[in-house]
């Protein structure tokens, strides 16, 4: 009995980290003939382990997603939602992807049909990828590369070109607009994008996503904390490629219909619809990971399974999605791009400089963390408030334009133009 | 109250105007001949006392001896209201020259009233057909019009953009091909 | 050196989601810019003037439900004073009242849908249309209890309106008109505050204020614009005369004024009908009007403030029971006649907002 | 390299980039070209890969797959379509010397280089960079820099300023066109 209990508590059952029963498989793996003959199948089940782990979850994720995402944005649109589809309309993302799949999918005659159909698929790809360098637990990330934050860049600047083929491909104008608009969008964020998680970078020493989440495990501290700007930037450039509403300049239903993937119906429209979830998710999960501890929260993750927590995170972070989704108006394509290269690029430039400075301070001079950190954080703070306030008051469209009342006039005859 | 101007009152303020054109008043509208429109309705628009700025709605009544377009001006400033009409009796080619020239928001009316009562606009900038299509067999608004015509001809292509080139031709399960016509 | 890039011309409608129906613009893009514009209509085209010369006087007050289907009583009304003008008509005192109610509670449910679609032609994602759409359903609830439609109403009569209003509906039009101001305010709250609205209405599609009169535009096209042309103030009919009310006014003419002032109308409508409904007499709703009038022979012309502008109708009599000349005024239709100097110049994104701000309906557009 | 695995690897992705680099050439639509141009630029990002050299890799992936593949496609689609006929026929000429120069001299390269095989522990490439680049090669980092900059403003002087002419443009031939089509 006791040896049963010990075997159940013993390290490679513990479900607080599913890396641990992997490990075990691999190690058992490895162990058969004499050390390294087996080393390739280890190596072969471990990343058919990890990809099926990410396509079951991307799958069970985007299905829970679809039914989030509706039944919170009919909340803030005081309706009800899908509520037929079984209890409280859970069965909707089903019915949904029955339907698609059962629908004509349609090419257009004078597309080019090879890109057409090429453009769902590979659309996909760097959706996947990102999933794969996501630390879900302190063992769980199925491909723990040391380039992991400019990994999530570099994948994620292909996406332009897909929805490129996309829009051109279907020959058709609204597509084709819809395209270009996303491309010029895309590598305007990119910039902003990449200057805020060098900041993370540059505080945190680490590439690697879990090195980072460790980092802030070290100095028990979410980033956030110390770097209110890069969060922020990061927040808003990552979003805005993301096609939803305040910038989904891309598919701006009431301007070009459904932007580059008007002409896609049945599933290949599904594809790019799940992917449009998928990327959300992703743009959350990366969120939690750098600016948010990620699995770790401030001890509890001895108790709480650390994919629980991370997984709790994520999906905390995408409800800040779908608020913003829920409540603004789109901007227009000229608006964006100059928010993006004449705000957000400067902001996230001073955050480098600053805190390059803070980090050669303190490590130059060997002081210790526990004095340095809170002294960033205030500053950095402060700094970000003052930014933000600063610019918006000087620059900003709120100083030259207030909202006014529309004038009521009551003697009409006398204010006619004479 | 807006006041409605009497065709009297109208008459004689364009006779101070524009002594040489002959305007007839006739209960609470003025008459006034195509050839002298233009200059009227730019009268009626600059003078002080009147000052019809606005346009307020413009058409044509089918009076089956004639045609009459019918001009409703009215002034924001002086609050008043006037009806200004015109006859024509030509019957195949009606013309009478267009107010867009004095008035802007004449633009889509006339297009209207040519649409569906063929009459001619001179000097319109962009004579169209606004609700029916280019080769619309008849006007329909006139009395003569009692229904289409057989051979009229319908809107759309007769047959998918690129079905000469091979494709495009309407194919399915549902779909028989129609017998090719028989030549005697 | 220039860059030259080859027009693209892309057909903005008939089937499109913000054009409000099957309106369909043709426009020439230099890159995401417009150089040229034009509109095609007619795709709903039932020849209502035509048909309308065929029926009886009391036939026809159907037929002005399905021009503007937004705002229905409004187009009843008008009507209805044109052939009572025509006929020398008068419509008891409680009619009147009635007609002044229902009108302003069809320009709340109207100014709604309006500010609703014209938001989520700025590129919201259906949340202020829903939120808008929670007033409108109340209001049409209303027009239910009273005639049994909600949106092609068919209430007005020659000589007063059809039906009394049932006991239940003075309870709760008060309760409606004590539950609209807050909402107003929050709707305030929400949407004129909102940075990204100001940024995307304010000097779009602007209308110089004399393009505005010589054009002919009316209702909160001519408003926004800072001329106060309201016909209910300049020509008042029915009992509008006895309220007091303001016509709310903007100033640039942009796409953001006409927002702006349909924002204020909502108070103003809310206001009128806080005088009108304590004041309702007793009374007759109606006078008897042989179901097939004859007018004397003439013509007349009448006009109301619909909410899309100025309503007026043309009818000539020949003595006979149905109308020789049916003529509407759409306004809709004249306000369109600005779309081109409204896009061009503009982006695609721009236009679609000044599209949206002229608040057209393809019925009444193509009658 | 050794083992199964990687030679196999190495010999997909070769054939694969060469196959792609052909197509390139091969196909007849621009823009499948720039395709396959960016399937190449991806092939050899598996390449460094393959070679442990992850941060040129993710450069790779992040410069050419995704920047310049859409500059390219940019410049593609800002060029009026009449001016992209007949660019097969002009230089023909020209373009075959100076393939056969770059041919010639990559074979030589490959032939006359001593190729070291590296060990098989791999330091952290990123901090190798990092040092190389701001340490030992400061100064030929910041002249490219600047250079950068210098054609980033002389492009700017080039095109900027001046757009499109709207006025003598809106009463060209686009007006007229879709009066015509009607």
């Amino acid at each position: 009995m006791t040896a049963l209990c010990g075997y159940v508590l013993s390290e490679w059952y513990d479900l607080r980290d599913l890396g641990n029963p992997v490990q075990a498989l691999l190690d058992w793996i490895n162990g058969w003939g004499d050390g390294s003959t087996f080393h390739w199948l280890a190596y072969v089940v471990a990343g058919l382990i990890g990809a099926a782990a990410i396509g079951l979850f991307l799958g069970i994720a985007m299905l829970s997603l679809i039914w989030i995402e509706r039944k919170a944005v009919s909340r803030i649109q005081i309706r009800y939602g899908p509520n037929r589809t079984g209890p409280f309309g859970l069965l909707q993302p089903v019915a949904d992807a029955l339907k698609l799949m059962q629908k004509e999918a349609l090419t257009p005659l004078a597309g080019d049909k090879y890109v057409f159909w090429l453009a769902p698929v590979v659309i996909f790809i760097p959706t996947l990828l990102v999933f794969g360098v996501l630390p879900f637990g302190p063992k769980m990330t199925a491909a723990n590369i040391n380039v992991a934050v400019l990994y999530i860049v570099a994948v994620g600047s292909a996406t332009p070109l897909v929805i490129f083929m996309a829009g051109w491909s279907s020959n058709n104008k609204y597509s084709l607009l819809g395209a270009m608009r996303g491309i010029a969008m895309a590598i305007s964020y990119e910039i902003p994008m990449v200057l805020s998680l060098l900041g993370v970078v540059l505080f945190t020493g680490h590439m690697d996503l879990n090195g980072i989440v460790q980092w802030q495990q070290k100095y028990h501290v979410w980033l956030i904390v110390l770097q209110p700007l890069a969060a922020l930037t990061y927040f808003i450039s990552a979003s805005a490629e993301l096609n939803r509403t305040p910038t989904d300049i891309a598919e701006a239903e009431s301007e070009i219909v459904a932007g580059y993937h008007t002409e896609y119906s049945g599933m290949k429209f599904g594809l790019f619809y799940a992917v449009e979830l998928g990327n959300a998710l992703a743009v959350s999960g990366i969120w939690a990971t750098l600016f948010f501890g990620g699995w770790w929260l401030f001890g509890l993750d001895r108790w709480i399974p650390a994919w629980l927590i991370f997984l709790g995170k994520m999906y905390i972070l995408y409800g800040a999605l779908i608020l913003t989704r829920g409540t603004l108006p789109r901007l227009r394509i000229d608006q964006l791009l100059d928010f993006a290269w004449k705000f957000l690029l400067p902001l996230a430039l001073v955050n480098v400089l600053v805190v390059a400075a803070e980090v050669t301070i303190w490590q130059e001079n060997g002081i210790s963390a526990g004095w340095v950190l809170p002294i960033a954080a205030v500053i950095n703070i402060v700094l970000s408030g003052v930014l933000i306030v600063g610019y918006t008051q000087t620059f900003g469209f709120a100083r030259r334009q207030r909202p006014r009342r529309a004038r009521l006039v009551t003697d009409t005859l006398a204010a006619m133009p004479q | 109250m807006t006041i409605e101007l009497t065709g009297e009152r109208v008459a004689a303020r364009l006779g101070e105007l524009l002594p040489e054109t002959r305007v007839e008043a006739i209960g609470h509208s003025v008459y006034v001949a195509a050839e002298s429109l233009l200059a009227v309705c730019t009268a009626l628009r600059d003078d002080a006392d009147l000052r019809m700025q606005h346009l307020t709605s413009m058409t044509a009544v089918d009076y089956i001896t004639h045609f009459e377009t019918v001009y409703h001006l009215q002034s924001l400033a002086k609050n008043h209201l006037a009806v200004l009409k015109c006859r024509i009796d030509e019957r195949d080619e009606p013309e009478i020259p267009s107010v867009v020239s004095v008035w802007y928001g004449a633009q889509l009316q006339e297009r209207e009233v040519y649409d569906l009562f063929g009459i001619r606009f001179t000097g319109h900038p962009d004579l169209r057909r606004i609700f029916l299509w280019e080769g619309f067999a008849g006007w329909p608004l006139r009395k003569d019009f009692l229904q289409i015509s057989a051979g009229a001809q319908h809107p759309g292509l007769p047959h998918f953009p690129k079905q000469e080139q091979g494709f495009g031709v309407l194919s399915g399960p549902n779909w028989t091909a129609p017998e090719p016509p028989r030549q005697s | 050196m220039t860059i030259q890039t080859e027009p693209f011309i892309v057909n903005i409608g008939p089937q499109h989601p913000s054009t409000h129906g099957v309106f369909r613009m043709r426009v020439v893009l230099d890159g995401e810019k417009i150089i040229d514009a034009d509109m095609v209509v007619g795709y709903l085209h039932r020849s209502l003037e035509k048909l309308a010369e065929e029926r009886t006087y009391t036939q026809n007050i159907p037929f002005t439900d399905r021009m503007d289907y937004l705002s229905a009583m409004s187009n009843n009304l008008g009507y209805c004073m044109a052939v009572e003008k025509l006929a020398g008509i008068r419509v008891p005192e409680r009619g009147q009242y009635l007609r002044v109610i229902m009108a302003e509670l069809q320009r709340i449910a109207n100014h709604s849908m309006a500010i609703g679609t014209f938001i989520n032609d700025c590129g919201a994602w259906q949340t202020p249309l829903m939120w808008m759409f929670a007033e409108r359903e109340k209001i049409l609830d209303l027009f239910e209890m009273t005639c049994g439609a909600r949106l092609t109403c068919n209430y007005m009569r020659i000589g007063g309106v059809a039906f009394d209003i049932p006991d239940e509906f003075l309870p709760a039009v008060n309760g409606l008109l004590d539950d609209l101001p807050r909402k107003i305010d929050e709707y305030e709250k929400m949407l004129m505050e909102n940075e990204i609205l100001i940024a995307r209405a304010r000097g779009v599609g602007t209308i110089p204020r004399d393009l505005a009169i010589n054009a002919s535009l009316t209702g909160p096209m001519i408003r926004g614009c800072g001329i106060p042309f309201d016909i209910r103030k300049a020509d008042p009919y029915a009992v509008y005369d006895r309220f007091d009310f303001a016509i709310p006014v903007g100033e640039n003419g942009d796409s953001y004024d006409r927002f702006l002032v349909r924002m204020a109308e909502l108070r103003e409508s809310v206001k009128i009908l806080k005088q009108a409904v304590p004041a309702l007499p007793g009374g007759p709703y109606k006078v008897d009007v042989p179901l097939s009038v004859r007018p004397p022979v003439g013509d007349a012309y009448a006009r109301v403030e619909s909410p899309k502008g100025e309503l007026g109708y043309y009818i000539v009599s020949d003595g006979g029971t149905a109308p020789y000349r049916f003529h509407v005024r759409a306004p809709s239709y004249i306000n369109l006649s600005v779309l081109r100097e409204m896009v061009i110049g503009a982006s695609v994104a721009d236009s679609i907002v000044a599209l949206g701000s002229i608040d057209i309906v393809i019925g009444e557009v193509d009658r | 390299m050794s083992g199964f695995g990687p030679v196999s690897a190495f010999y997909v992705l070769a054939v694969l980039s060469i196959g792609s680099a052909l197509a390139v050439m091969a196909a007849r639509s621009i823009i499948h070209a720039v395709l396959f141009l960016v399937l190449f630029f991806v092939s050899l990002a598996a390449m460094f890969v393959l070679l442990s050299a992850d941060f040129v890799a993710v450069a790779q992936l992040l410069v050419y797959a995704g920047a310049i593949g859409v500059l390219v496609v940019f410049a593609i689609l800002l060029t009026p379509s009449r001016d992209r006929r007949g660019m097969e026929t002009k230089f023909v000429g020209p373009g075959l010397l100076a393939g056969a120069v770059v041919a010639g001299t990559v074979v030589f390269i490959a032939f006359n280089t001593n190729w070291d095989t590296a060990s098989n522990d791999f330091p952290s490439t990123v901090d190798a960079i990092g040092q190389a680049l701001l340490n030992r090669w400061a100064l030929p980092f910041e002249i490219a820099s600047v250079l950068l900059i210098a054609a980033m403003i002389g492009a700017i002087v080039v095109v900027g300023g001046r757009g499109v002419d709207l006025d003598t443009h809106a009463a060209g031939p686009a007006t007229r066109l879709v009066r015509r089509e009607r």
